[in-house]
């Protein structure tokens, strides 16, 4: 939980993403562990390279004003650092109640 | 003060006894539920499936139901929500708040269900009748109605 | 819309299921429950006596269903106020709305309540474990809740 | 239902005074016919008269400000004048809910 800690080497980190509602339906699945690659430090920097992978995450995360961030099960924002996070989900705008 | 995540339904009746039960220093018992409508604006739906994210729902209930305490003195408080596959009619979420006096249960339980439409993790889908299903849409008045509570340590006005 | 005055408890499950049974219009149901607390201030009390006024309680519970109903788009509501000799932890009164939205339906709860508390005519006598008994006095917040929604379409600001 | 009328002829009028709470506890019965006399036209003077009739009355309706008054099951207020009602019921402030 120790995801504000912007002195944690996060590059290499492996780290379990989750995908929630439509995103997991365009992903495809709902869970995979990656590797942190080099020089990505925040949540925004995370999806952009996620983008990159290939035309699956691309058109998943078209829109990336319309996705929400937990690190390790707490709401994050695009420009939280992902710190020594080990769990990092991607959701729609809950609808709950 | 509990919360429960569940695919059986709930019977408020006996929620409340249990909340209740032996106390005789609540004055104010408020519940909410939430149930299925049988129309999404105008098109029929046939059923509505409610996912959620395990474990980060528990810990955002958990943080709703500690900021209410810390606002009103309540003496108890239970959040239900189910999960799975629901049917217009169906309850789908369930708050009591219990309280010496009314205003204080009235307020935590609006601002429970407020809080919870726009942190807890659940999300749903809705069937219609042709058998084409879509996710729903966050709506802008949830956490509009959220931003309410934000600098103001008893009822917000409007 | 229904109102009823009753020495019975009541079972919120039953009187729920009754008001919307069949319904798929209904998105949100909130209910007051009002009970005897076991002390009045420090002094515990050994039962509460509820008197009224036949005919014109109706009447009064009538009208304030009728001024809820004009301000907030309810699909359903009951009022039933219990009469006779209670005991803590018992029921008094329980207020039912319900709505396609949370809002309306929390709103116009709250309101049946002030407006039932500071208008219905129903008067509270409490006994103590030495035998004496007192009326319970009217509180001038009761009267200053209703007035805040006189001037006020929507939910007033405190 | 016109209590509102000013220009019913109210002198004469038979009435059933109707006691809640505290009141009929003071005044020892639950309701009563009286005629209404000359010269009582709104409730504040209904009051004022029945003050004279005894001490009971008298002590009942000591502090005329802590008692309420229905016309024909209707809320009224002291100046309100008692017209062509039937019942007319004295009561504490409530306190149901």
């Amino acid at each position: 939980m120790t995801n504000t800690n912007a002195t944690a080497t996060t590059t290499g980190n492996t780290v379990t993403l989750r995908y929630f509602a439509w995103v997991r339906e365009k992903i495809g699945h709902a869970e995979e562990t990656i590797a942190i690659p080099a020089g990505v430090v925040t949540v925004a920097e995370l999806i952009e390279w996620l983008k990159t992978r290939n035309q699956v995450y691309a058109a998943a995360f078209d829109k990336p004003d319309v996705i929400r961030t937990a690190l390790d099960q707490t709401h994050a924002r695009a420009e939280t650092k992902i710190g020594s996070a080990r769990e990092i989900a991607f959701f729609p705008p809950v609808t709950g109640g | 003060m509990a919360i429960r995540v569940d695919t059986a339904d709930f019977d408020i009746s006996a929620e409340i006894k249990s909340l209740t039960q032996g106390r005789t220093d609540i004055g104010a018992i408020v519940t909410f539920t939430g149930t299925v409508r049988g129309k999404a604006g105008d098109s029929p739906i046939t059923s509505m499936t409610l996912e959620h994210y395990p474990g980060m729902t528990e810990a955002e209930l958990a943080k709703v139901e500690a900021e209410a305490l810390a606002r009103w003195p309540l003496s108890a408080s239970l959040i239900v929500h189910r999960i799975g596959e629901l049917h217009p009619g169906d309850n789908i979420v369930l708050v009591i708040t219990a309280s010496a006096h009314r205003h204080a249960a009235f307020e935590a339980a609006e601002f429970l269900m407020d809080y919870l439409k726009s942190r807890a993790p659940f999300w749903k889908k809705e069937a219609r009748p042709d058998g084409t299903s879509d996710w729903v849409d966050a709506r802008e008045s949830d956490s509009a109605a959220l931003n309410r509570w934000q600098n103001n340590a008893g009822k917000p006005s409007r």
